[in-house]
């Protein structure tokens, strides 16, 4: 059966290694904070400006002095550290993070990362820093829906919107299976509720497994 | 030379038409919004404004922007639930954008503080960020060649100052000070407070005061 | 990854002959005279060692030039009153200098951690340092085209760290710890003392646990 | 009749505007800072990293995790910050000091420096930070005799050593006259115990009064 938000937030942390350095996305990669265990070491990273970033805390504890990438109010961690936002990007760019987890509109088979801009010819273009995080992870990974509610799919053999970051994705989350960006190919290593024959006819595009 | 007590107006008193202003903050931790306030009541006009996000709701950045005071944003997200001031003057066609990589916004204002001329980036290669620029591949990797943003002025808040100048932050609302205070050939700086030299921890400046020329108290 | 707190010698077990090791310290303000010991008793040999000044008098550094392990150095400044290690070795053509700008020392290794290609520089124009690299004009100005300088391994000194490899240092003993910290694969420091997780006040860390690999307590 | 030492640094030290953030090269530069009344507010920076730096020390009361360019041990001052060397040579190579004053082997009628580099062929080379210092502060300062220990002039045409910078000196203080370099070319802004027309001729170039 097709995993659940929660479910794909909690099978996306315990993939991170334990003691690893990890900035999660705005949006549904934040909640993989909430199932990482204290025991496990990682340090979360947010682009504006600390590390040992703590829980995102309803607006009545908030503190706005102490906020997210997405300008939500969160608390600091015990061995937490802030710093202004050229060293925060350095520690990006610089290949520093072990892991970033972002949301996506598409994601080609070659680890292409399409998810600032939609290419609407009336949207108004906005980046942030998602291509910083795209070009200086040691690792990007994609948590996603695997196919649009049109029902496009969203892991596509090149992507049509405009990039975020190229051959930068090494692995793609999605509520009916996971996979690696691989030199060889996009692999399959697992599925939930769906074939791997169907999987393969719906994405259009070869599978290793 | 000496960094100036005074009060918003007085401390925004340089800012001419046509000048490019930095201004800190991400959201509102960090945004300077008494010194807006005075930038709006002094008046100068077509300006360019440098700042992470383009205004939210219908105060600070965003009363700029409704003034109609500002010409051209520089930002790498000016798109937000409550971005409803830019987004009208630039779907109306009324202001510029130069959209720029959160991080490239950082360290081009670094470069403008430090002296460099230009850097070799590998963020947005491949994208249409890197459109028209120049590239170079460097030891098999392909960068994007970047140019300082430099600041005529600086407005940013900090937590404490002494009265050299001399500015700490407070958590996440550092964020663009220390950058942008390098960046400007006039820095203002807005804080909570202000204490006698000597009161703060040389180890723990953030930034020093040689890159504040005006402070505003604002409690 | 998490950083490890062990003992000098097991600190430095992963150097390889023929690595690039950044040392810190601006003589021996910040040297970490320990680490270099450790490096000694390992071995390792034919290493390029990034460092401002090639050694004092005859311990740390300059012991390790002695012992021959050093195929050469990358400094600001290298000739002191008691540098008379290097000064032999160079006389007698047993070692490589390669002679960097102090300020473009500490850019070149801030390149590295930062992750930007190359950057231009106005330091050393239409100096010898300048010959045979490329320059550009950029807004009337004229730049040298420079490189970063990466490290296999740092061996840096900080004053307190916590458990977590946070790093705070002392005075003008922090000179190039933080920047080499940042530029190196494997960063080691050694520190006077460790504190337990929290015990560092988050405002006044200066080197994040995530640039730190190893840590060594000397009291 | 000539200055000696004392009094040239103490003209300098005169000439340093109120307020202003300063380095003091290494050496003769260096002793300035004791003709700096604190009520001048000058504001004295060593690259190392450190503003705010107080008086040079005796190795008796040497804190050796607080020296100088020079190695020095110094003091530290109310109000003083410390940063890395990368921040402080951002500091210097962005135009952020006002004043630099640094001694020299040569400088050129048209502003070039030479201070590094005896051009001597089995001389060690050493640099340091006088490139940056000269690339970056807003005015470089000389400081220097006018002549060698054997009469040659060290104010000349065109520099015969190595250069430290290009067309960066704007004033040079010796133990004879003081020199402003300008656009128009090299004016003598006061002599000591010399006439101009002796100096003119042993400097064997166009002086300005």
């Amino acid at each position: 059966m097709a995993l659940d938000k929660n479910e794909l937030a909690q099978l996306v942390a315990g993939d991170i290694p334990d003691g690893a350095y990890v900035n999660l996305g705005i949006g549904q990669p934040t909640s993989i904070a909430r199932y990482l265990s204290p025991e496990s070491g990682v340090i979360l990273h947010t682009e504006n400006g600390m590390l040992g970033m703590g829980e995102v805390v309803p607006a009545e504890r908030a503190d706005w002095d102490l906020t997210n990438a997405g300008k939500q109010p969160v608390t600091e961690l015990p061995g937490a550290a802030y710093f202004h936002h050229a060293d925060s990007f350095s520690m990006m760019r610089g290949g520093h993070l072990d892991v970033c987890v972002m949301g996506a509109f598409q994601v080609s088979a070659g680890g292409d990362l399409a998810n600032w801009h939609t290419g609407a010819a009336d949207a108004i273009p906005a980046v942030g820093g998602a291509m910083d995080l795209a070009a200086g992870a040691k690792q990007v990974w994609v948590m996603m829906t695997l196919f649009t509610k049109s029902g496009e799919p969203k892991l596509v053999p090149a992507c049509t919107y405009p990039l975020t970051g190229k051959a930068c994705v090494t692995r793609v989350y999605t509520e009916v299976a996971t996979f690696h960006i691989t030199p060889e190919g996009v692999r399959v290593t697992a599925t939930y509720g769906i074939g791997i024959e169907e999987l393969a006819t719906r994405l259009d595009m070869p599978l290793l497994a | 030379m000496r960094t100036r007590i005074v009060d918003a107006l007085t401390a925004v008193e340089e800012v001419k038409d046509g000048d490019t202003v930095l201004v800190g903050g991400f959201g509102m931790a960090g945004m300077p919004v008494e010194l807006i306030d005075a930038l709006i009541e002094h008046g100068a006009g077509d300006l360019t404004i440098v700042s992470n996000n383009a205004g939210n709701g219908d105060t600070g950045l965003a009363a700029l922007l409704a003034a109609g005071r500002v010409r051209k944003m520089v930002c790498s997200f000016p798109r937000q639930s409550d971005s409803w001031v830019f987004d009208g003057l630039y779907r109306a066609g009324k202001i510029e954008l130069e959209l720029v990589p959160q991080g490239n916004l950082a360290e081009r204002m670094r470069a403008a503080g430090a002296g460099i001329g230009a850097f070799y980036c590998p963020t947005g290669v491949g994208t249409p960020i890197a459109e028209g620029r120049e590239t170079r591949v460097i030891d098999g990797r392909e960068y994007v060649l970047e140019y300082p943003i430099r600041g005529d002025v600086a407005l940013i808040r900090a937590h404490v100052a002494d009265r050299l100048g001399n500015l700490v932050y407070r958590k996440t609302a550092r964020n663009f000070g220390p950058v942008m205070a390098t960046a400007a050939t006039i820095t203002i700086a807005q804080v909570s407070k202000i204490v006698e030299v000597g009161e703060l921890d040389p180890e723990t400046v953030v930034t020093p005061s040689i890159y504040v020329n005006r402070l505003v108290e604002v409690a």
